[in-house]
């Protein structure tokens, strides 16, 4: 694929400008985050993306348009304070209720956390459909299992949330060391079995019948 | 829990008020643990150093005010009436040291640390929701070009394969096992299709020769084939009693004529 | 969302610098080109965005990918040179079938040849995809009509089948006697190959679906 004609060896990278160009090109051509194994594998042989990358993001430092970070991967995003010039461009998000907004909180600053813990936090049962929408939106999906009795499922945030919210990483989140420093996203067991404990082993049964449809 | 005493009388006049406008949307709740969250905030104190105990008055007047308003309340509230109740009392009696189980401190300090850590997921999420967000406040890519899978594919050849090849085909004959060839054959099912197609026009005696078709008699071992093929599948019709078949001597020529309805 | 603040006047346009980020921005962000109009229409009262495209599109000069004019509007597009990079190209390698082995070393030994004549020699019909992928290959074409009756059209082998079979000319193909001479015929039939003529007629009716074109 690669047809720049190489001077010395068959193997030779792009100088490191070409390189940024190229980087340059792939990343806006698309609307998705690109890992730098993408770019590795579309990029000639011997380049360096990372390094592409690096150049790149600080050439676009105060642009109208920014290099942005999604997890792993790596987009091109409007700069935020531009969003005023963009109602045409804007997609009706769909209205998630509150439920919903407060599951996905209590997915990404508690990530991974199981479907019992998610209904102990918020007190109530969690609707099928809540954590349905989520995934459809692609904003959570299946973790790994709990390494507890039953082996519950558990849930964490996506690439897509990160994306979304304009996130590098799950770390990022608004106040999420102080959460930590205050002890609120330790999973603390209630004190002896009583009530709660109880309504809790209830809520497995129900677990066990959807969760085990979703396998990761 | 020093203040207790002295607090219940404010708050049990707070906490009715508080009581009496929560009870008109109880639906609102999300269950008794957002409804515990909302009395909590009445307090108007820190969630940290909130009274569980009073919190717990708190719930009990309003179900008991929910009760009198004949409200119907479902049943997880009136489980978690039921627990602060038990927490309440505990709270209030001398730990038994016989008894077994958390004490009344442990299961209060529980509550509270579920209420914060609710109130602190709500404000995540508010949080996280404030944030500028994709395709509301900052945009991906209008005009996206996919990557296209260009599959190409190519077919090789050598040369011997193509030498090989014609080889193959110009000494065929050379190690030709025997077969028909069909080319050069009119089986009886196409002679017998093709006689049921004419017979019908034959209402005088008619040479067999003349059914062969065009273009057959050139080849000889076409010729015999159809001849061989037409002369069965006379034989064939003659069977079925469509035709009548006639040889004046032998070596004469076949004559086939169609059988007339009702003609014997 | 709009939290620039104006310092003197209500509708002093922002400095260029800021009228080519949004410019940048929206061109970004938009599916469609933009035009000045549009532009015009979007952006803050009293800017320039014609002047701000100029300044844009000499940024992105040289760049991995370019503003162009598309009719009377404008686009970010990826650099011409950097096209490659947007096709992921897999190369399959595939043996060429026997019915088109056969049919090209007939056009090679033969030409000129008509289609009947190949017909003849194989014994068997010879199916369209196999004519057409030799012709697509560029190894066979049509050469003159022949002076018989219906003028039918011949077939010849091209260049590109003397490059890619290291010949001069077809007629440095070896004849019949010198294959054999040099061990190169086959003595016995092909594994299959019994009842040839009539295995292949079966494989007739399958040729419109190409299965021909694809031998394992």
């Amino acid at each position: 694929m690669s047809d720049k004609p190489d001077n010395d060896s068959l193997f030779e990278a792009p100088p490191m400008g070409e390189q940024e160009r190229m980087v340059e090109a792939i990343m806006f051509a698309t609307a998705e985050p690109v890992t730098v194994k993408d770019l590795i594998g579309r990029m000639p042989h011997g380049c360096d993306p990372a390094e592409a990358l690096a150049h790149l993001r600080k050439r676009y430092e105060g642009r109208g348009v920014h290099v942005v970070k999604v997890g792993d991967a790596w987009a091109i995003r409007t700069a935020a304070d531009l969003g005023f010039l963009m109602q045409k461009e804007t997609v009706e998000t769909r209205k998630l209720s509150r439920a919903a907004i407060e599951t996905l909180a209590i997915v990404a600053y508690q990530q991974p956390v199981t479907r019992a813990e998610i209904e102990e936090i918020r007190g109530v049962s969690v609707s099928r459909g809540t954590i349905d929408q989520l995934i459809e939106m692609e904003w959570i999906r299946f973790g790994r299992r709990k390494m507890t009795p039953g082996r519950p499922v558990t849930f964490v945030v996506t690439q897509g949330f990160l994306d979304h919210f304009g996130l590098e990483n799950a770390r990022d989140l608004p106040g999420l060391k102080e959460l930590r420093s205050a002890g609120l996203l330790e999973n603390r067991p209630p004190p002896g079995a009583v009530a709660l404990g109880e309504a809790e082993d209830e809520n497995d049964d129900d677990d066990e019948d959807q969760t085990e449809l979703f396998e990761e | 829990m020093q203040g207790d005493e002295f607090q219940e009388d404010t708050i049990s006049v707070s906490e009715r008020i508080a009581a009496e406008a929560l009870i008109v949307d109880v639906g609102a709740f999300e269950g008794p643990l957002d409804l515990l969250l909302t009395l909590s905030r009445t307090q108007k104190v820190d969630l940290r150093q909130i009274s569980i105990l009073a919190l717990a008055e708190q719930y009990l007047a309003f179900v008991e005010k929910a009760k009198q308003l004949r409200l119907e309340l479902a049943a997880d509230y009136l489980v978690m009436a039921a627990w602060l109740a038990f927490l309440k009392s505990r709270l209030l009696l001398p730990p038994d040291p016989s008894e077994e189980g958390p004490t009344g401190e442990e299961l209060a300090a529980h509550l509270a640390f579920q209420l914060e850590r609710l109130e602190a997921m709500r404000d995540s999420a508010a949080k996280l929701m404030a944030r500028d967000q994709l395709g509301r406040d900052f945009f991906p890519r209008g005009v996206t070009e996919d990557v296209q899978r260009v599959r190409r594919v190519t077919y090789t050849a050598t040369l011997l394969d193509l030498m090989q090849g014609y080889a193959r085909i110009r000494t065929r004959d050379d190690f030709r096992p025997f077969v028909m060839d069909r080319q050069h054959v009119m089986t009886m099912e196409q002679a017998l299709e093709r006689m049921r197609n004419l017979i019908g026009f034959a209402g005088n005696w008619t040479d067999i020769s003349s059914y062969l078709p065009d273009g057959w008699d050139s080849d000889p071992q076409r010729s015999r084939s159809t001849t061989a093929a037409t002369f069965a599948a006379s034989l064939e019709l003659a069977k079925e009693g469509k035709i009548e078949i006639r040889q004046g001597e032998t070596f004469a020529p076949i004559q086939i004529r169609k059988k007339a309805p009702r003609d014997e």
